[in-house]
């Protein structure tokens, strides 16, 4: 979209599909996005995505007779972010207690487990350990704050979970080091084998 | 199960049986074009079944009597190169589909008899099995393409995925915990025990497993200090199959390291053991049966 | 909403408000949503969830003259969920961290097709359809979560595979029943085998 030298399609581009460009980042951006930032991803001066965005939010709001949606765009902490309707709140808590039993699911323990021994690691060696698709899982913990994103591998853009002080609260120690040794497991799995019978 | 139902069964598959009949795939092509035109690595075959195919469109044809012998001789040749060690492995997955290729080569050449007698059918049988799952394998290959456009179309596909907003993290309920850090670490080691190690498995043949190095102790302390024993009442009151047998490898064991002898005065009579070594260590029974070990 | 005491105000709700209600819980659910658990959780029956679904998925497509979004509504892997459109992917690229999992390779493609249609199936069995070892293929689809066990067979051992949820999303369909239809021959090798073409 750098290039300026095509013809018509090209001045109707920012018109027409801006706006819907903007909604498509907006529906996956986990972070509010600052004007300038969608304007550099879209290649589209700034003004132009600002007069957009304000229209998606009138649009989203209805106010020119059309559908008040169940979401709408905030600007918040300098940046954009589709959050949901305040009207819907019940709804969503409601969902959100189904979607949240008090307790966590084996499943979810088993995986806390392996990340609170071999922490920091990332979802990948979990899944691989765990021989499931954890992302859920891992979202689920992340959401009740058991772990925390610890760091991201420079090179592989991998992100590297570790536990928490909660954990430790739950778990009534004061540090890591005081979880009970579960090795010879633990060291790569060719050990103590001999001994398992 | 799929069994020779009639020798025609492949032709029905055949694309155009014409082209397979034609002179050209009779032919072994010319001998500098062969060479030139099929050295393979291995690494390009997933194995028997994928080198079959790949031969067979090479060929452009369908496997019939002729182009078999074909595409038979070029895999045998193939099989010819995989003589390096590291390979032997992987070229052992070819040996069957070889054998039966052969045999149904050999099959091929020998002057077709009039009566159909049972090898006959057990060749067709192995043929039309060999047939089965190499169409079979086709089935599942080309769908792959189907697996492969999809996973592709659907990895660039962008689904909405965000952190749920902190007001309704908030309202989440309490969480109930009830683990004690003992509880989390016995979690922990199931969690993170190795997955069943992929080996075939052979538990069910001889569970339980006995130890021949126990067994050793065991006959070791009954001889080392007594008189000659014989085998029945070294096993007397043993139950266990799994048992008497190791006991009698230990024996054998121990008879390899110079530490016992045998009598036996006939075929299949009374076996007495006695006590030969002038020193015994403990160590010694360390290495002992380490053959069997793994 | 099971009760029918309540006045205008109730009655106006599953009507109006169930689609803006379920736009409200697709903007925060992370999972593929099942129409049984939107009816669970919103109170709704399921024939309304099911219609009250299909009006937005038209209606973000712009079907009756509307604006065509940014975003769709899917059903994908068993459930319902918010994605970019299609056409705006390339757009939002920049804007998602997905660390896009290297590609299977084609021997984990054709073991992966071998489980999908033949399920439950153990490893010997994949082994010997597709005539070679396959044990470290069926390590990677299990680390993907591609395939999990599904049950162990009592007598022999054998660890049965079954493909998991993870790739009927990842595959973009619902389920095991929308793979294409391979040759007769797979249903069990001795029917069809006539009839082939």
């Amino acid at each position: 979209m750098a290039e300026t030298t095509e013809t018509d399609e090209r001045v109707a581009l920012p018109v027409i599909n801006l706006e819907r460009a903007l909604e498509a980042i907006l529906m996956i951006a986990d972070d509010p996005q600052s004007l300038v930032s969608l304007a550099t991803s879209l290649g589209a001066p700034v003004p132009a995505v600002r007069q957009s965005v304000e229209r998606l939010v009138a649009d989203y709001d209805g106010v020119d007779g059309g559908v008040q949606r169940g979401f709408e765009l905030r600007e918040v902490g300098g940046g954009w972010r589709i959050y949901v309707r305040g009207e819907y709140d019940e709804v969503v808590r409601d969902f959100v207690l189904t979607q949240n039993p008090t307790k966590l699911s084996q499943a979810a323990l088993e995986t806390l487990a392996v990340i609170a021994y071999k922490q920091p690691i990332s979802r990948g060696a979990i899944a691989s350990i765990r021989a499931v698709n954890v992302d859920s899982v891992v979202r689920t913990l992340l959401g009740r704050g058991l772990i925390t994103e610890a760091f991201t591998d420079g090179e592989t853009g991998a992100i590297h979970y570790a536990t928490t002080e909660v954990l430790l609260s739950q778990l009534g120690i004061n540090s890591i080091e005081e979880l009970p040794k579960v090795s010879p497991l633990l060291d790569d799995g060719s050990e103590g084998f001999d001994d398992a019978r | 199960m799929l069994t020779a139902s009639s020798p025609g069964n492949w032709s029905t598959v055949a694309q155009s049986p014409s082209e397979a009949e034609a002179p050209h795939a009779l032919q072994p092509e010319a001998g500098g074009n062969e060479a030139a035109g099929f050295s393979v690595s291995l690494s390009n075959f997933n194995g028997p079944f994928d080198l079959l195919l790949s031969l067979i469109a090479k060929h452009e044809m369908d496997i019939t009597e002729i182009s078999l012998s074909v595409v038979t001789g070029e895999f045998i040749a193939y099989l010819k190169e995989l003589e390096s060690v590291e390979e032997l492995d992987k070229a052992t997955e070819f040996l069957v589909v070889a054998a039966t290729l052969l045999d149904l080569k050999v099959a091929g050449l020998l002057p077709q008899g009039e009566l159909v007698d049972a090898e006959d059918v057990a060749l067709l049988e192995a043929r039309d099995l060999l047939f089965a799952r190499l169409l079979q394998y086709r089935a599942f290959k080309e769908v792959c393409a189907w697996f492969a456009g999809s996973l592709e179309i659907e990895s660039r596909r962008h689904v909405r995925q965000v952190r749920l907003e902190e007001k309704y993290r908030r309202q989440t309920p309490e969480l109930v915990w009830t683990l004690s850090a003992d509880d989390f670490a016995a979690l922990a080691a199931v969690a993170l025990a190795p997955r069943e190690l992929p080996v075939v498995g052979l538990d069910h043949l001889h569970a339980p497993l006995v130890s021949i190095r126990e067994q050793a102790a065991l006959v070791v302390s009954l001889l080392r200090h007594g008189a000659p024993v014989t085998f029945r009442q070294l096993i007397a009151g043993v139950d266990q199959k799994g048992v008497v047998v190791a006991r009698f490898i230990a024996i054998l064991e121990l008879y390899r390291g110079a530490v016992v002898a045998f009598e036996q005065l006939e075929p299949l009579g009374e076996l007495t053991i006695r006590w030969t070594a002038g020193h015994w260590s403990e160590e010694s029974l360390a290495s002992l049966g380490a053959d069997y070990d793994g």
